[in-house]
């Protein structure tokens, strides 16, 4: 184990990942010479070269379907998009193309292609560069969607990415990027897609997190333990596709109170279906309904105040479990 | 013959290839008339993009490729694939949405797929697929191979930003990419002199690739175009754009009512058709002799006819199959 | 009221709409000269010219974006985007730009966009070609998400978008363009957003569908009539955003059970929001978790049977009724 | 003077307005400089991006429009905004988040909008206001009005499809926008040259839009391009597209570590700067003195402060605030 940030556990990560297999190759804006706009493959050009390491025009489409074409030639491509915000003009690539292919063609081809954004709001950065949209891909089959809360986690989840035969989106959060923790070094860590994990046990009530919100989580934790003497079960889902509803099961029957936590907009988030998934399979457990504390419905302003408004807090996490008690 | 496209003087194709040209021309013509039919009797559904007409484009680009040379192309591929010498009877089977078709009755015709003959998908979105040729241009050269991608897609897709994306990408990444737009005048019923502001092969230029228009019912000629843009690509000098005069016979999809075309227009192209003008071009050469043609033509009107059998003959793929290839399991080795 | 077709009214809608307000232009591909891939617009062209009824290049990012700048401008504009398939090639242009100017100039512009778009799936045209995305569409504040499933609905939901100061998504379910039903003549008719219909009434169980699956509610409320003797309430929510949650929670609460049924995939599906607000709003009442019966969770294949299979039906939801009782 | 555009010959302009170009170009100077050091003080937050070195293309190409030509451009927007004649005040109370900034504190650097002045916006994602730009060309067009759309973008728009898509529907409709591209060599820390397959200009004359490069560090020559450009537009010719050749002093962004260029190239188009370039021109004309000049500086320098103090006092929007304007209510008139 090494402590490290978030970044360097990701740079380490493909870095690893691109020394093992040589059909592993990064493309992007401004992953080359720039290193990054977030320092992720800070040093890469310099180790692996223009081919391994091709910085692109500004043209997501073009290097998605670039991705996905690559793959098909049985490469194993990494485009980062430089944030989810940009993801949009992308998104046909993603939807019809790259998670669709391996169903359509009833196997013959798979597409082994890692798609890495930065996501979350937080920076003052206004309504266009704010987006939270982790859950809008999880809802698209043939699509597995990773969103790590911790750098060994963001380790062990990008290496299992490159390892996986079809596409991944793998998404990480702009505010955890200087985020530290213990990375294990071992190069055969993997973490494993649709395991869920329990940070932390507890009685009172089960908080189900991705994220920057398992952070909204933990420390909602500590508050309810510190000031109300409430033992809350944290779970970071770590990928919402495929998605560990069994750990999240267990915990409510034993709490019979659950808050689903997220960044996005609430309505028509995925919380909702984290929600109802809970009812569907624990209605009986229920003492009370699940709560979500997600972001408020308006596009994100750019003031503070107002921004810090817009995303759920982990007093919001706080008030939802004493409301619901 | 097209601009830029310098002659091939003297070197006449060889009466075994324009006799395999005819003959696959002939099947595709056939293969097509055939499922309007089946469509007609409700064996084929879904969307059905008909060919009939540009023949020369599919079996005159196709026959100059390598068996390794990759297609990418649109939702009017049953001509690609045949020209791509997949089994007919196995692209038929798709149409039937059988177990025994190209994609085991998931595809449908606008998905034709067959990995094996590196025929890598019929696309339905409008452009969708030019990326993808860029990747693989980009595999090709990151592998440091010499196969090249086919691209083919119609003069409608050029109206999208893909196209644009596609091709400045291969450009400056000098790509191994053949594009070739089957211009046939339309893009459903909007004339594609609506639709783009200057000649589709001007503005590939534009990108500094070398580009040509050239005449797509004339099967020779796109033959050989496409043998000159094969080996530019495999020289390392990057992509190459062919633009094709062609036209469709008929409607767009079988949805068409086709009210923005008269009859005589259609008239007109047909009295251009490809495959008159080999069959009539061979007979003067001394190359084919009236048996012969009829010779073909009953040979693909029986291998049309066995197309449907087989595929009729298939079952329906199994309903405990729906969830298969949703994603594939991880193999531990890799 | 005349009866006619869903098509026919659409286009009475527009026609009218144009009629009354010189401000209104439609553009699109093939709405001209080809009168609509669906025939919503035909006709149109002779009576209004190519000005107000233009044929567009394959272009859809740049006729919605052209959309938005013809509204900022004080036109009210309708781009048809020919299907909703095509419509994630556009899609940065729907979120980033027409939902959210409203909001970032702090009120100084509206977007008076109408865009119209066939959906849903049945007519085995394949993975690419049969997405119901309405509920991704709900998703993002400052959009207005409309989906009639009656003629008569359609057109009076369709005038009031026009006359909508904000950017509307207007899903058209391509297996309705032919049911016929009762259209009123008065061109003053509107139906407004936000109030769901109750289209039958009953004791046992709520039904909640939109568009396509409001159909499948009402035979499935037949079935369960004549062969199980249960009265099921049907409910036509007509607009996802915004949502009429209290037609739906007042139902609930007379008969403690509801099924939620939509085209789209299950998972991380706009049932999963509906589903979380009824326990949400009405979880004492509830009898029994509240059921989904939707998509499932593949790439919609070819073959005519594995369709079906993969769509919901009103089998499928008379087996979620009798599950629950 | 660029390619094709014909020479103004002896037209000089005439003192005022060069005076109030040399004004204008040194409060944009100055702004920038000082939202740099908000930026370090935490005032100004997010995402900020700064236009010293370009001022000549604002200055020039928006003195050219009329009140009622409309204006679209990138997230590089407050020089923009300040050569349309924005208040400074607004503007720097926009940037510190405050309820008197142009979007009352909720757009910010990125989003700067002013519909009083036809600004009608900065927008952040790369091209994603071309089309529209097109789209106010057609609302132009569609109610016979001659006024016209400026759409200023950056050399690395150019790589989006967004960009063809808006040039080509501009074209084939002969819309009346004025296309400006600012070319200051990179899209972030990526080299124009890597980036696309041609010259801007070029690839835009391929859609048969008549197209100029100009030296974008010459205010009097951005100002009369985009006066002839203007003039086309308005005469109902369809749309015109400048590339102007122009450089950024300072990173793409404030995190930018600036890796990819040396102090030497930026010292190098320090010496092109345009600001000085109009002095010394207008000294040597005898159009302004050292005196005049010291007079402009100071009062740039106090309208910066002030616009500091202005957005300084002004409070930041209420919480209560934070669900207006999601959806415009609708007025039952309309
Ligand atoms: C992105 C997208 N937009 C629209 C469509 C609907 N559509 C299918 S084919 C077609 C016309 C395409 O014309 P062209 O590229 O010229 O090919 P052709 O049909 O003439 O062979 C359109 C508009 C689509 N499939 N994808
Ligand atoms: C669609 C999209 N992709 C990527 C970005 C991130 N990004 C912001 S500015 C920029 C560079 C743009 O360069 P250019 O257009 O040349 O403008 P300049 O910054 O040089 O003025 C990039 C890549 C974005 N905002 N939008
Ligand atoms: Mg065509
Ligand atoms: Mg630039």
């Amino acid at each position: 184990m090494t402590e490290m940030r978030m970044r360097d556990a990701i740079r380490d990560a493909m870095r690893e990942e691109m020394l093992r297999d040589d059909r592993v190759f990064l493309m992007g804006e401004d992953i080359g010479a720039y290193g990054g706009s977030y320092a992720c493959t800070r040093g890469l050009l310099d180790e692996f070269g223009p081919e391994r390491v091709r910085d692109t025009p500004i043209s997501e489409s073009g290097i998605v379907g670039a991705g996905v074409g690559a793959a098909l030639a049985g490469l194993v491509p990494m485009v980062e998009i430089m944030t989810i915000n940009f993801s949009l003009v992308a998104l046909d690539q993603i939807v019809n193309n790259a998670s669709k292919l391996h169903y359509m063609t009833s196997g013959q081809v798979n597409v082994p292609l890692v798609l890495r954004m930065a996501s979350g709001a937080g920076s003052q950065l206004g309504a266009t560069h704010s987006h939270s949209l982790e859950g809008m891909f999880a809802h698209f089959p043939g699509l597995t969607v990773v969103c790590p809360a911790f750098p060994g986690d963001a380790k062990g989840l990008l290496k299992r990415a490159f390892r996986e035969p079809n596409p991944v989106v793998f998404i990480e959060h702009t505010a955890l990027y200087g985020v530290r923790g213990e990375v294990p070094e071992d190069p055969e860590h993997l973490v494993e897609f649709g395991e869920a994990a329990v940070l932390r046990s507890g009685k009172d009530v089960t908080l189900v997190g991705y994220s920057g919100s398992v952070h909204q989580c933990t420390r909602a934790a500590d508050i309810l333990a510190a000031e109300h003497g409430l033992a809350a079960e944290v779970i970071d889902l770590r990928t919402l596709r495929p998605l560990d509803m069994s750990t999240v099961i267990k915990s409510v029957q034993q709490t019979n109170r659950a808050v689903v936590v997220e960044d996005d907009w609430k309505f028509g988030g995925f919380a909702g279906e984290i929600s109802a998934q809970i009812m569907e399979l624990a209605f009986d457990w229920l003492d009370a309904p699940v709560a979500r504390v997600a972001g408020k419905d308006v596009p994100m302003p750019y003031n503070r105040n107002l921004e810090y408004a817009a995303l759920p807090s982990e007093e919001d996490v706080v008030e939802a479990v004493l409301g619901m008690l | 013959m097209g601009q830029g496209i310098p002659e091939i003087a003297g070197k006449s194709l060889n009466g075994d290839l324009q006799q395999q040209f005819l003959y696959e021309m002939l099947l595709i013509r056939r293969f097509e008339e055939k499922c309007a039919e089946m469509y007609s009797l409700g064996k084929i559904r879904g969307f059905l993009h008909l060919y009939t007409g540009e023949e020369a484009c599919a079996v005159g680009a196709i026959n100059a490729l390598r068996d390794d040379d990759k297609i990418v192309t649109h939702y009017r591929d049953h001509g690609h694939a045949l020209a791509r010498g997949i089994d007919a009877n196995r692209i038929m089977a798709e149409l039937f949405a059988r177990v025994d078709g190209t994609n085991k009755g998931r595809g449908g015709s606008m998905h034709i797929f067959d990995v094996d003959s590196n025929f890598l998908g019929g696309y339905a979105i409008v452009a969708g697929h030019m990326p993808i040729a860029t990747g693989l241009g980009l595999a090709a050269q990151f592998t440091q191979k010499d196969w090249a991608t086919l691209c083919i897609f119609g003069d409608g897709g050029v109206g999208e930003g893909e196209f644009h994306e596609a091709l400045n990408l291969a450009a400056i990444w000098k790509l191994p990419v053949v594009w070739f737009c089957e211009n046939n005048g339309y893009g459903m019923g909007v004339p594609f002199d609506d639709s783009l502001a200057n000649d589709v092969y001007k503005i590939a230029a534009a990108y500094q690739i070398p580009s040509v228009r050239i005449d797509g019912m004339d099967v020779l000629e796109v033959y050989s175009a496409t043998q000159l843009a094969l080996a530019h690509c495999r020289e390392g000098n990057g992509p190459y754009f062919i633009e094709a005069l062609t036209y469709r016979y008929r409607g767009h999809s079988m949805a068409d009512p086709e009210l923005y075309r008269t009859k005589e227009e259609v008239e007109s192209f047909r009295q251009k058709d490809a495959i008159q003008r080999l069959r009539n071009s061979m007979m003067a050469g001394g190359l084919l002799d009236e048996s012969g043609y009829n010779a073909l033509v009953d040979r693909v009107e029986s291998e049309v006819d066995e197309a449907v059998a087989f595929a009729d003959a298939s079952p329906e793929p199994g309903l405990h199959t729906l969830y298969d290839h949703v994603t594939k399991e991880r193999e531990e080795s890799s």
